[in-house]
């Protein structure tokens, strides 16, 4: 009754249908934001003479009410969406494990009192919590990330916190103690490279709800703001003409639907390949 | 793995061949709703976890209601009044309050008895009991097993006992089975095998065993190697690759079943000499 | 009982008067002078401060805080400062659209997230399942906001079902209204039911393997009847907590569909609010809110002490 | 008289019980109840007792892994209750441990050279290669490939893993260490192998074992000395040979009674244990094992029994020893 346990790695890859449509779709996003870096197919520059063109060879999905192409438009919003994706991940990642591995390594009243602040913070609704916060900071696309990167500390504070509890009791970092290791290299050695695969599949499904966050500020006009290419953004320009224009706010939201599909699958797909005992044949 | 394969309930992507006769009837050419008549109701099993095989969200007296309401039919008092007496029956004191305890509240002795109750509510026919006292320390293990010995005698069921442990099945077995590698290489009454060990598989699981009183002075004779993965098994013996007396044919061909004294069974290649072995040992 | 309902009481307590300081805090430190807003930018330095002094809030915070807890222990929650109506006032007339809304799209998406979730772990790993969770893959992939768009689209502006915004009020009747909700609510519905649908499946298949399952089939019980006597209640813990954070989510989360369907309820009232300067409004709804996550997972921790028996031995 | 190892003192620990209501005293788990012993140079020390009985805690005290109570542990002329970590670090070459779990003791992530060098962390900074000599030969010891360094746990089977455990508690030439139940989780073929292993190696390296098991059989066949425990407390200790034949408590009795013998001609006439061990949460007046005991009078109620000697190099604690060893000699 053995498992794939041993299978290669990129067997494993191969073998998980999530992991191959998801890697596929992220990488596609990324090849469009790296192109768009140089060569978009047409331009984003505002000019009323080319307002409302319908699809043809030159616009393929069109021109928007600022003459601007559709297609270019967003290509050059998957920059904004993996720079949001990026920034606000790592603010989380970095702060929350940090905190979560001290937590969970001093016990007591640290973890005590880390734990009571993250449960704190759940009891604010995150998208107002956003909101609140970039109000203070004011609007706009670096205030915006910040928000939703401080909202990412306390998911993957609790996350590290509850996963390197379950490696501080194995039996293999009691023998590291009984070696005279201290918290510390234990920390590193031992807990931090066990708890890795969980936090890069949480990573990825928190990058997508990144990018879902920051649309909606964008859409709530709190978000990246113009004339920088964001696909929320370019929803809330698309909703006022809602009615006469209907498939200049379907664009956008498809772009973000399959970027967080992609990102979404490829995380459950990193289940299965990193850690085949974590995903037991979801 | 035997256990389950017997009660049909091997996962979906398991096969099985050959038969299982209970009362004359095939079991493995049942379908499912006919097997689900049979368990519980003719043929009933206790497992190894008594910690993790009840149900923690039920009271134990409504998991023990179960089978009764089901192949029974029994009325929901009738029913909780014959919970209370198998619980009586299996020793728990104080039965009538037990019945509205959750698993969590018993030990794990207790939570086996419970098991064993459970087994026993249909008066089945065999009862399959696999290594029901492993998880359980030696002195509690001591006191199911005796429980398990007199209900069997009182209700005249066979016992089906499945262990690793050399000393539970000759104390408790009338025959046994040894198996290795998914194949049966040596059965027969528990008395004569234990008497005239000869598989040299047997020989060594046997030697490799501590006994208490046997002193400090002997080393244990060990079998080299490791338990083979059940995935690539040689296609001759299975023990192959461990056994002292393996020649070139063991390896390919499947061995010959032996009868030996009475109804005792050895497949080897080279009975003569696992036989002639057994007085001086095999695997010094 | 004791210990643990104790405890969380008072840590129910504790978050409370911590989101009232956070809350009343984040406030003070809010850049833009609420009567600045309310006068307009061109008004006279001598009007702003005499509406500053008006409105209370040439007082030193410690104060005013205290004024507010002390208010609000009253049942007293102050004024607005932009529509100078009783803050009570305008909570409720958004708490009549949130909380319909809420429980409507709670309903939906519980129903969605169990038909799916169960049918898909009994038929696990047949094409109806791998089918069912591609698609709600692609539930919680789509932007709620934007799937609240395509259904005004769709079925307000091509096939005029349902109006595409707006809220007519509860004494236009009640079909009127829960007509104009169900837009909306199927947008927010749709996204966790999809979440959801995929913890409970994950979670009837994890209690799937459990020992006790195993027992339960060596007991005669049928595939079909374990799943309903043994599998659900276990499986409903992790479901239960989701279910918990989804509701407090929508009580609060729904801004951006309120937004969509010009639905002035909770969210709208607070991003007004915030725009306006109207910090009293801001801080009475979100310590409301704050107040409704607490006693959401208060709820949710005695619902596990219900199903699971093993809680009340230890911690209740 | 050779010198002595580890010398416990009436070693102490109780573990907090979370409260149950806000005004109850603070309950405890009696976990150890004032357990000495001592173990000579070069012997194995077997303590034997079922689950709940205080043996892993009191391994992991000896450990130093975890806060004690009271009382003291000698490991070679060093006192290790009450240290700080670090001050610790550099005395752990001198004791190591073998855990029970083939599996949980091996960190997955790390390759078997990594794994066994690790307890050199303690002898503070040495050269790569003396680390990896000292791996390579530590690794033939236990009967393993010097090759294997680079493979990772999962590529062994839980024997070898095993060996692997021990390679890694030997690596600092320790006068002792410390075994929790290290052969229980293996099939029987397997446990000889590494109980023979554990044999040889005491032969060849003169390391001293405190040996933690449930199995008396495997206790009998390996150590000099044996302690049995019952509720966070030793009831009897002697020379393995003395308590096999003449029992002097009536639970190790009984313990000996109810291992099942592998022998044709079943049915032994014995004690039968009534009840299962009543927990550890309350200290009683009296006999700890007073509601199981077979032969328990008002005395055992009423009075604690104490460890007397009840032969050379024999103790109990039972209010009855000198007629249950008059009844095995008869």
């Amino acid at each position: 009754m053995s498992s794939s346990s041993s299978q290669s790695f990129i067997g494993r890859c191969l073998n998980s249908r999530s992991f191959l449509v998801g890697g596929v779709i992220t990488l596609f996003l990324l090849t469009c934001a790296a192109v768009s870096l140089f060569w978009t197919p047409g331009t984003i520059d505002i000019s009323i003479k080319t307002r409302f063109l319908p699809p043809s060879a030159d616009h393929w999905f069109g021109t928007d009410q600022f003459g601007r192409d559709v297609v270019s438009m967003l290509m050059t919003g998957t920059q904004n969406s993996i720079t949001v994706g990026v920034v606000a991940v790592s603010i989380g990642l970095f702060a929350g494990v940090a905190l979560g591995l001290l937590a969970s390594a001093q016990r007591g009243w640290t973890e005590e009192l880390i734990m009571r602040m993250s449960d704190f913070s759940f009891a604010f609704p995150a998208i107002l919590s956003a909101i609140m916060i970039t109000a203070i900071l004011g609007p706009g696309g670096v205030n915006s990330i910040i928000a939703i990167g401080i909202y990412n500390v306390p998911v993957f504070a609790r996350l590290t916190r509850g996963s390197a509890n379950a490696i501080w009791a194995r039996e293999y970092v009691m023998a590291a103690r009984a070696s005279g290791k201290n918290k510390f290299r234990i920390t590193i050695e031992h807990v931090l490279p066990n708890i890795l695969s969980i936090l890069i599949v949480q990573a990825t499904i928190q990058f997508a709800i990144a990018i879902l966050a920051e649309a909606a500020l964008s859409y709530l006009g709190l978000g990246t703001q113009p004339p920088h290419p964001s696909w929320g953004r370019m929803l809330n320009e698309a909703q006022t003409l809602m009615f006469l224009q209907p498939m200049q706010a379907v664009y956008p939201g498809a772009a973000i639907a399959l970027a967080v599909f992609g990102l979404n699958l490829l995380g459950d797909g990193l289940r299965d390949v990193l850690d085949p005992r974590l995903s037991r044949k979801r | 793995m035997t256990a389950l394969a017997l009660m049909g309930l091997l996962p979906e992507n398991a096969s099985t061949t050959g038969s299982v006769n209970l009362d004359g009837e095939n079991l493995l050419q049942k379908s499912e709703a006919e097997m689900c008549r049979v368990r519980g109701n003719k043929m009933a099993m206790i497992f190894q976890e008594p910690m993790t095989s009840l149900n923690p969200v039920h009271t134990v007296g409504r998991q023990i209601m179960e089978p009764l309401r089901l192949h029974k039919g029994l009325s929901k008092s009738s029913a909780m009044q014959e919970a209370i007496r198998l619980l009586d029956r299996v020793g728990i004191p104080n039965p009538a309050e037990r019945v509205s305890n959750y698993p969590h509240q018993l030990s794990g002795g207790q939570r086996q008895r419970v098991m064993i109750a459970l087994a026993l509510s249909c008066s089945p026919d065999v009862l399959i009991a696999d290594e029901p006292t492993t998880a359980l320390d030696v002195t509690i293990q001591d006191q199911i097993l005796e429980l398990i010995q007199t209900l069997v005698q009182e209700e005249g069921m066979s016992l089906v006992l499945i262990s690793h442990d050399l000393g539970v099945i000759a104390e408790n077995t009338d025959n046994v089975i040894v198996m290795y590698g998914g194949t049966v290489v040596e059965s027969g009454k528990t008395d004569h095998i234990f008497d005239q060990l000869t598989h040299p598989y047997t020989q060594g699981l046997f030697a490799a065993m501590p006994k208490v009183g046997m002193g400090r002075g002997k080393r244990l004779t060990t079998i080299p190697g490791t338990v083979p993965d059940l995935i690539n098994l040689p296609s001759g013996c299975t023990f192959t690759d461990r056994c002292p007396l393996a020649s070139d044919i063991c390896a390919g061909n499947i061995p010959p079943v032996n009868q030996m004294e009475g109804s005792h069974l050895v497949t080897c290649h080279h009975l003569q000499q696992a036989v002639s072995a057994r007085s001086k040992g095999l695997y010094e | 009982m004791s210990v643990f309902l104790a405890k969380r009481f008072i840590t129910l307590l504790a978050t409370l008067i911590g989101a009232s300081i956070v809350i009343f805090t984040v406030m003070e430190i809010l850049p833009g002078d609420p009567a600045l807003v309310i006068l307009g930018v061109d008004a006279t330095e001598s009007s702003v401060a005499a509406l500053t002094k008006e409105l209370g809030l040439d007082r030193p915070p410690l104060e005013r805080y205290f004024d507010w807890i002390g208010g609000l222990l009253q049942g007293e929650l102050g004024n607005s400062y932009a529509y100078k109506v009783p803050v009570s006032e305008l909570v409720q007339g958004a708490l009549q659209i949130t909380v319909p809304l809420a429980i409507l799209s709670m309903i939906l998406s519980v129903t969605i997230a169990l038909v799916i979730g169960l049918y898909a772990a009994a038929n696990h790993n047949k094409a109806s399942d791998v089918t069912l969770m591609g698609v709600s893959q692609l539930g919680i992939s789509v932007p709620n906001f934007w799937l609240a768009v395509l259904l005004i689209l769709y079925f307000a502006v091509n096939l005029k079902w349902f109006p595409p915004g707006g809220f007519p009020g509860w004494d236009q009747g009640f079909w009127k209204c829960i007509n104009a909700l169900i837009l909306p609510a199927v947008a927010l519905a749709t996204v966790q039911g999809a979440i959801l649908a995929r913890i409970t499946r994950s979670s009837v298949l994890e209690v799937f393997r459990e020992d006790f399952v195993r027992t339960a089939r060596a007991k005669g019980l049928s595939q079909r009847a374990t799943l309903w006597l043994h599998v659900l209640r276990n499986a409903m813990i992790p479901v239960i907590t989701v279910m918990g954070l989804q509701f407090a989510n929508l009580l609060a989360g729904t801004v951006v569909v309120e937004n969509v369907f010009y639905l002035p309820g909770l969210g709208s009232t607070v991003l007004k609010a915030i725009n306006n300067r109207d910090t009293i409004v801001v801080e009475n709804v979100v310590l409301m809110l704050a107040a409704m996550v607490v006693i959401t997972n208060f709820v949710v921790d005695i619902l596990y002490a219900v199903i699971d028996p093993r809680l009340k031995a230890h911690d209740i | 008289m050779s010198k002595t190892v580890l010398k416990v003192t009436d070693l102490v620990r109780h573990y907090p019980l979370p409260k149950e209501s806000l005004f109850a005293k603070p309950r405890y788990v009696y976990a150890l109840n004032g357990v000495s012993f001592e173990i000579k140079e070069g012997k194995s020390f077997g303590i034997v007792g079922e689950s709940g009985c205080g043996k892993s805690t009191l391994a992991r005290n000896v450990m130093a892994l975890e806060p004690t109570d009271s009382g003291s542990v000698i490991i070679q002329g060093e006192e290790v209750v009450c240290k700080s970590f670090s001050e610790l670090r550099p005395l752990r070459q001198h004791f190591q441990m073998v855990f029970q779990d083939p599996y949980g003791s091996l960190d997955p992530h790390h390759t078997v050279g990594r794994i066994v060098a690790e307890p050199l962390a303690a002898l503070g900074k040495i050269s790569t290669e003396e680390k990896n000599n000292r791996v390579k030969e530590v690794l033939q010891s236990v009967g393993l490939k010097s090759t294997d360094t680079e493979k990772y746990p999962h590529e062994f089977s839980g024997g070898q893993r095993q060996r692997i455990a021990i390679a890694r508690a030997l690596i600092t030439r320790p006068s002792l260490i410390v075994a929790d139940e290290p052969v229980s989780a293996l099939d029987v073929s397997v446990q000889a192998q590494v109980l023979n292993l554990l044999k040889d190696l005491q032969d060849s390296f003169g390391v001293t074992y405190m040996f933690i098991s449930h199995d008396l059989a495997v206790v009998e066949y390996l150590c000099d000395e044996v302690a049995v425990m019952y509720l966070g407390s030793i009831v009897e200790k002697g020379r393995t040979e003395d308590l096999f034949k003449s029992p002097a408590h009536p639970y190790t009795k009984v313990l000996l009674d109810a291992v099942p013998k592998p022998a044709s001609g079943r049915k032994r006439e014995r004690i039968r244990l009534k009840g299962t061990v009543t927990g550890q949460t309350e200290q009683r007046i009296g006999c700890s094992f007073q509601d199981r005991c077979p032969m328990a009078q008002d005395r055992c109620r009423r009075e604690t029994p104490s460890l007397k000697k009840v032969g050379p190099e024999h103790l109990a604690a039972c209010h009855f020893s000198q007629e249950l060893m008059k009844e095995a000699t008869a």
